[in-house]
């Protein structure tokens, strides 16, 4: 009994720890001054303002643009990337991991400052090289995901359905799909991650105008965080914990590598 | 699957990957190994060696290395205690723990410091209890602090995913052969889920090896870490050879790290879900 | 007989409402063979379990060597089991998965390498000490399993359908092995099957086990050639169960024709179930007997024929005979008094006949 | 921020002109813009940096063709030597008249026949303290170096401006090309490092009012910003003397449509238009029609209108050379790495 | 007999260079039943898989129905198989996973849902559209793979060890639909188990397999009574397998002891190898018999008792009997000459007897 308390406990802390600084911005969205340092009484200004914000609008538009494209992007070719390696030759298969790592090793400034000299001899800085810089620091993390699924997968039922007339577009689709879908998703919702949170590569590879949430909130630490910006944050913290309620009930229908430990006793 | 036309389906991928990293690694591997006129040179990968340099090094490794192993701790009993509790839907806690992250890097930073700093929350909260405050910020404690908020989930994730596939059989069975809860601990759940542990390294250690906004932020700017200086290379400095040189060495550097240390990382990155 | 080493006192365990073992006693004996038998899901691995100490009982109470162990935890208990699944640990060598158990109790160096040694002579995988578990088959896998417990020597050694996995002949081989074990080591053994061949082969006792209750113990003669109730005589091997009313003592009639046996005290005129198991029936191709039949279907099994007999009596019987009766042909059917075997009928859902369909509807797991 | 006189008239229709304008993030009222396109129908891409070395990497990538570039005055002496600027007659600007002739002055340090670059904004280097906490008045650099004040300072984490500090307690000027001087100075930084709390750019200020340091050296325009949250700080140039700076507004050599980036310029110089641009930033403006235009008390604070006497105590910074960078560098990462 | 349908021609399979199959001849007619048998890795499976199209051979060819269809993918092939592993779709319901075929070739929508009920009522699962595979047992799973590729009428229906994870009973009763399937739909089966009660029960046809060298093609009793090699004798069912020279025709001498049989051919004073089925060795308890031994053991088989004789002759007879003769009496020994089998000693490595240490090795697969 001792024990359990002892375990709520730790894990209340854990949250603690990373709800606290959240909690903060949350309550900083209320703070009537301008300054983050001083309390000048609650408000519920800023949220009116956001919305016509149109600096800050434009830059949330953006930013979901971007991530969820090249999530998407990154998820397709990560998709047939992983299943090409998985099907490649144990040395074939290293090499191809090996340059898979390095995006996610080298230093980003150092990423961001490579792409920009490369990309400026070839295509305008815009969105479209943003987005390019971005599909390119996802693909690891995309392929990594689902890589382990794919080893997973049960290639029989694959067979099964050549076997039962399907072609093997449909069969791939059908049946494989289905099996690493959780992997191709939470691949996904990685990327989406990796893709909102970064600020140095987006800096060099973006073009005039183009502005994500993260180099907004850059350039702002200089004169001090908009309050707008903790409005947003706090709204789009509420959606996504919506969202991730709602995701979550189907989710373990999906037959996600957390139940293996259950489905050990299953089959005698 | 036919394997030999399945392999072509990730040409895309390594169009992809001969495009966007090989081809700026080679970029970057040219700023390396020449100087500002173009002449060949090793001084900028060896410039690690430089007594500022290295100690910059050697700082930024004992502190991710501090920050991995806080992760590790702080991690391990999280995905102990859940794997034992009965709660159904371990993918809400799982999704529970990464939340955070979908918040900007950067307010989060800005609220640690605003958590830890001399009059900050903490501080007055210990002040008002009638304690002494704390030195919290703008020490090595306050970075590795906040490399530890950021990356953590980075690391529970994995580990979370590793000790939950464990086959209850297997524990079973350490216990059965007079393991007691400590013993199945240390030989049988950590063994078994280094692999977990092992990619979470990759998403903690790597990061805060070339991490800087971290450092400037709730380091103030006293404490340099080879980002720091990579990146003042690249954006003050405007040394673009040295700090090629830097983090190609950096990177070699960390290639050997994980070549000694994570030889089954691959096979255990399994991924938020 | 041996001194009690185990006793199972009214134990019960349900699962989320269900309940799986319902006031469970036995005895178990030192050096004795003990088997569990019944069909998936009949509670045996929940009964090895709970004596295994990975699952508590809702009540009752566990008698091992005359002291209560009901809730000591397994690493504290003098057996050792083999997992259904092996349950080898993939991230050491063989021998370090032997060594486990040894390591824990501080054993000497020296005497750990010998004591590998040994039992991986026991099981017959000298040498296989620096393999790692996953590049060894099924078969090995077990028996290195079986080693690890056994190196431990436990007074009783738990084994979950160990043979579960490996092909008929590899099964063959470690039956003999494991008999062979039991005897060198002098160790009681607690097996669970579902194979009733095996059971019978290898046991002194014999545990039927259906729906969480147990339906007979006995030896493996006991439960074959008397079942106590229709469950068991249909359980265990093949046989031929008809409807019958007991005229009076030793005398059943079946469809009608009057049959004389050996049972008595079931009363005149109760309906009972009537059990001749297939081998016992004996067809004459000269059509003397006590009913006539025809061979409506022969299948070649190797050792003997199966045959399917057509009775005037309206009853049809399978026949096992190492004669060959064309399809067609016109036999006398008969059974000796001693081969008859009189049962009462089922008075619970659990002694009724094992139906296909249902035993596998049982096995259903919530997912 | 608030917008002019003509905010209210009909848009004029956007021509297909485009000017793409690189700045500090921050620098400029976004609603400027907006009215900028609207009254001439030049539609602006506008892009920003956080620092001057970021924004020269940016530009010198060349991947986008800048019109207009605002930066500091050192960078901006940098990209005019560099031949990256072009000439520009100001006199053909309307509103050019509204800035004062001292910023022209001060700007030949960088741009000796004024040709070039458009003073934008400007300030002083020094320090912000709580006066609550300090002993009596301020008025030197002394007060960052003899100890007193151990573990309540906060420098400015940028090698020109601390090295600045040390070079002015010295008495040397913070242009200087000599290797004592510059090592004498820096040994002085390093003596300081287990006094100072933090070396912080851009959240120095909030740290004196949030009251987790005492002082911090900070650019004038913060310092008024600080005093509007905490009425209990103050600013000081110290008497050894600081740095001036100017950020200033120059045309690149690929701006092909000068004359709308004339038209930009000139809007920017306009009084409602520079007004509701200081009002954005609070930084000092070198455009008298808006001082004039401004409230008493904001007219003579010190941070918003720094005083003759202070601005003679100050230097331009203005770039050093080759060697001279290598050594700040080198002495800087030594200082930081200690 | 009815006509060809599936011919192999000279297969041969190798992976990573060690030869799986090794030119394989096989004929196949119309509505028969052939058996696949074998032990572990010895490449069932494979040829399986050729036929199924899942496999390319090395070299030869697979004729079906007159046409050449080597290289012909799976999805073009009139045959469908069943899994070893079921291969249930597993995010489908039942109804789903049994309409997957008739789907792709655009059947109508009521027809598919007559001929899903229709299928599920052969499998004996009526009702169980809806459920999802992961709730059924492996019993109900496996029918579900047989309904969902009998539901597409294939011409031939491949099975790959089907019952190899059920339990006995289900085992049998799965045997006899199967049986009951082939004689409904007319379709010709081909069978792989390493099972081989279960070959010996189902087949019209076995094929005994040994390191991808077919060792024997015959009916079951073909197989079991004439073995053709001292592989087939010893893993078809059990046996005295033992050292003979062949004295002359009808006349060979096992241990000094010169015993009458029926084959002849085998030259003279030749060394044999000499088979005798246990179930063939008659012991009698009054010591009558060609010679006199001891019984060492006796275990209990439920049909039989399984007995060990210690002969004379220095041979140990394993001994299959309904009769219990206790350990340690004294027997007489005697075999009927028609039950005395003679074959040539094997001239090949794969025609050697199964040795269960060896096969054991022989499964292990790379990990
Ligand atoms: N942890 C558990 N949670 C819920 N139900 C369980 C659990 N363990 C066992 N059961 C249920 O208890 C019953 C008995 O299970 P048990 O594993 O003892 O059967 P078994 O006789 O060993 O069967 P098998 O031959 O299939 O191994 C089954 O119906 C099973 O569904
Ligand atoms: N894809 C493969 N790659 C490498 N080796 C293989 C592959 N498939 C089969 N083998 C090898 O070929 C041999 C024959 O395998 P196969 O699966 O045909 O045996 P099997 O007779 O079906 O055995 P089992 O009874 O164990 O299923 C085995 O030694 C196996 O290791
Ligand atoms: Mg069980
Ligand atoms: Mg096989």
């Amino acid at each position: 009994m001792m024990a359990k308390v002892l375990q709520k406990t730790y894990l209340i802390l854990i949250m603690l720890f990373l709800y606290a600084p959240i909690a903060i911005l949350i309550v900083l969205s209320f703070n009537a001054s301008r300054s983050r340092v001083v309390w000048g009484g609650f408000t519920l200004e800023w949220y009116t303002s956001l919305v016509n914000n149109s600096t800050i609008m434009n830059a949330l538009w953006t930013t979901f643009g971007l991530a969820l494209l090249s999530a998407f992007i990154s998820s397709v070719i990560g998709l047939f990337g992983a299943i090409g390696i998985y099907s490649m030759k144990k040395r074939d298969y290293k090499i191809m991991l090996f340059w898979t790592n390095i995006p996610m090793i080298n230093a980003d400034i150092v990423t961001g400052i490579a792409l920009l000299l490369w990309f400026v001899r070839f295509l305008p800085l815009g969105f479209s090289s943003v987005l390019l810089a971005h599909v390119t620091f996802n693909l690891p993390y995309v392929i990594l995901c689902i890589l382990p699924k794919l080893r997973d997968m049960d290639i029989y039922q694959y067979e099964a359905a050549l076997d039962l007339g399907a072609g093997e577009a449909y069969a791939f689709m059908r049946i494989l799909m289905p099996q690493i879908l959780p992997g191709v998703l939470s691949g996904f919702l990685m990327a989406v991650t990796m893709s909102m949170d970064d600020f140095v590569i987006t800096y060099f590879t973006k073009g005039a105008g183009v502005n994500t949430l993260s180099t907004l909130i850059y350039g702002e630490i200089r004169k001090g965080i908009k309050p707008e910006m903790y409005a947003l944050s706090t709204v789009l913290f509420f959606i996504v914990l919506v969202l991730l309620i709602l995701v979550n009930l189907p989710y373990d229908r999906l037959h996600l590598n957390l139940s293996s430990k259950k489905s050990d006793r299953e089959t005698t | 699957m036919n394997r030999s036309k399945s392999r072509l389906l990730s040409i895309p991928y390594i169009i992809w990957v001969i495009g966007f990293t090989i081809i700026p690694i080679i970029f970057i591997l040219s700023k390396a190994i020449t100087d500002s006129d173009g002449a060949l040179t090793l001084a900028n990968l060896l410039a690690i060696f430089d007594p500022i340099h290295r100690k910059a090094l050697i700082m930024s490794l004992s502190l991710a290395f501090i920050s991995t192993v806080l992760c590790i701790l702080l991690a391990f009993p999280v995905a102990i205690i859940l794997r034992g509790s009965h709660i159904r839907k371990k993918s809400i806690i799982l999704f529970i723990l990464i939340l955070p992250m979908w918040m900007n890097f950067i307010l989060r930073i800005l609220a640690m410091q605003m958590l830890i700093s001399n009059n900050g929350i903490i501080n007055n909260l210990l002040t008002g209890l009638g304690l002494a405050p704390m030195k919290l910020i703008n020490t090595p404690g306050a970075i590795v602090l906040g490399m530890v908020y950021d990356y953590l989930p980075y690391m529970l994730l994995p580990v979370l995913n590793s000790v939950l596939s464990i086959p209850e059989d297997v524990i079973e069975a350490a216990k059965d052969l007079g393991s007691d809860k400590l013993h199945v601990l240390t030989r049988i759940i950590i063994p078994l889920s280094l692999g977990g542990v092992g990619s979470g390294i990759t998403m903690v250690f790597v990061p805060s090896m070339t991490e800087f906004v971290i450092a400037n932020i709730l380091g103030g700017g006293k404490i340099q870490l080879l980002g720091n200086i990579i990146e003042q290379e690249f954006t003050v400095s405007m040394n673009w050879n040295l700090g090629s040189g830097l983090s190609v060495a950096l990177m070699i550097f960390v290639l050997i790290t994980s070549f000694l240390f994570g030889r089954n990382r691959e096979e255990a990155s399994t991924g938020i879900l | 007989m041996a001194k009690e080493l185990i006793r199972f006192e009214n134990i019960t365990k349900s699962f989320e409402g269900t309940t799986v073992l319902k006031s469970l006693n036995l005895s178990i004996h030192e050096n004795e063979f003990v088997t569990l038998l019944g069909p998936s899901g009949c509670g045996k691995t929940t009964t090895l379990r709970i004596l295994g100490g990975f699952e508590a009982p809702d009540s009752g109470r566990v008698i091992f060597d005359g002291e209560d162990i009901t809730s000591l935890p397994p690493n504290k208990r003098q057996l050792n089991t083999v997992f259904q699944k092996y349950a080898l640990f993939t991230h050491m060598s063989v021998a370090d998965n032997i060594a486990f158990g040894l390591k824990i109790r501080g054993t000497d160096k020296d005497v750990i390498r010998e004591k590998i040694a040994y039992s991986l002579k026991l099981v017959g995988l000298e040498g296989y000490e620096n393999r790692s578990p996953s590049s060894l088959s099924g078969g090995q896998q077990q028996r290195i399993a079986i080693a690890r417990a056994i190196v431990n020597e436990p007074k009783v050694l738990l084994l979950d359908e160990p043979l579960g996995a490996l092909d008929l002949k590899l099964r063959q081989g470690m039956q003999y092995e494991l008999i062979r074990l039991k005897e060198e080591l002098g160790i009681t053994f607690v097996y669970v099957t579902h194979d009733q061949e095996e059971a019978l082969t290898m046991s002194d006792t014999v545990v039927v086990m259906n729906q969480g209750i147990i339906q007979q113990i006995g030896t493996p003669e006991d439960i074959y050639n008397e079942p106590q109730n229709a469950f068991v005589a249909d359980f265990i091997g093949e046989s031929n169960l008809l409807d019958g009313i007991m005229v009076h003592d030793c005398l059943v009639s079946i469809g009608g024709l009057e049959m004389p046996c050996v049972d008595t005290g079931f009363g005149e005129n109760n309906p009972v179930d009537v059990v001749i198991r297939p081998e016992d029936v004996e067809l004459d191709a000269g059509g003397k007997g006590q009913t006539h039949g025809t061979v409506t279907s022969i299948v070649f099994k190797g050792v003997h024929w199966e045959i399917r007999v057509e009775s005037e009596i309206g009853i049809t019987f399978l026949v096992q005979t190492t004669e060959h009766f064309p399809v067609g042909s016109n036999v006398g059917i008969s059974v000796d008094p001693y081969n008859i075997q009189i049962m009462n009928k089922p008075s619970r859902e659990d002694e009724q006949v094992f139906d296909q369909n249902e035993s596998a509807h049982g096995e259903n797991y919530e997912s | 921020g608030q917008t002019g006189a003509n905010s209210s008239s009909g848009a004029v229709p956007l021509t297909g002109e485009t000017l793409t304008v690189f700045n500090y993030s921050e620098y400029l009222d976004p609603d400027m813009l907006e009215q900028f396109t609207r009254e001439s129908g030049i539609e602006v891409k506008y892009e920003e940096a956080t620092t001057a070395e970021e924004l020269y990497t940016k530009y010198k990538a060349g991947g986008i063709s800048y019109d207009l570039v605002c930066t500091s005055d050192y960078m901006v002496k940098r990209l005019i030597d560099e031949g990256e600027a072009q000439k520009i007659d100001f006199n053909s600007l309307g509103n050019i008249s509204n800035i004062g002739s001292r910023y022209w002055e001060i700007n030949k340090a960088i741009d000796p026949d004024n040709s070039y670059a458009l003073p934008y904004f400007w300030g002083t280097l020094g320090i912000l303290y709580d006066t609550t906490k300090v002993n009596g008045e301020i008025d030197s650099w002394d007060v960052l170096f003899n100890g007193e004040y151990s573990g309540e300072i906060i420098m400015q984490d940028s090698m020109r401006d601390t090295f600045m500090v040390a070079l002015k307690y010295l008495g040397y000027s913070l242009n200087t090309t000599d290797e004592a001087q510059i090592r004498e100075a820096a040994d002085l930084l390093m003596k300081q490092k287990p006094d100072v709390e933090a070396y912080l750019v851009d959240e120095a200020r909030d740290e004196v009012v949030a009251g987790n340091a005492t002082m911090a050296v900070v650019y004038s325009g913060e310092a008024y910003l600080g005093h509007l949250y905490n009425p209990d700080l103050a600013y000081v140039v110290p008497k050894e003397g600081s740095n001036v700076w100017v950020d200033s507004w120059i045309v690149t050599k690929n701006c092909r449509n000068t004359d709308a980036a004339r038209k930009f310029l000139d809007f920017l110089c306009r009084q409602d238009v520079a007004t509701a641009n200081f009002e954005f930033i609070y930084y000092s403006t070198p455009n008298e029609a808006v001082i004039k235009s401004m409230d008493a008390e904001l007219k003579e604070d010190p941070a918003i209108v720094p005083t003759e006497e202070s601005v003679d105590l100050c230097e331009v910074c203005t770039q050093v050379e080759g060697d001279t960078t290598e050594l700040y560098n080198e002495l800087w990462k030594e200082l930081k790495a200690q």
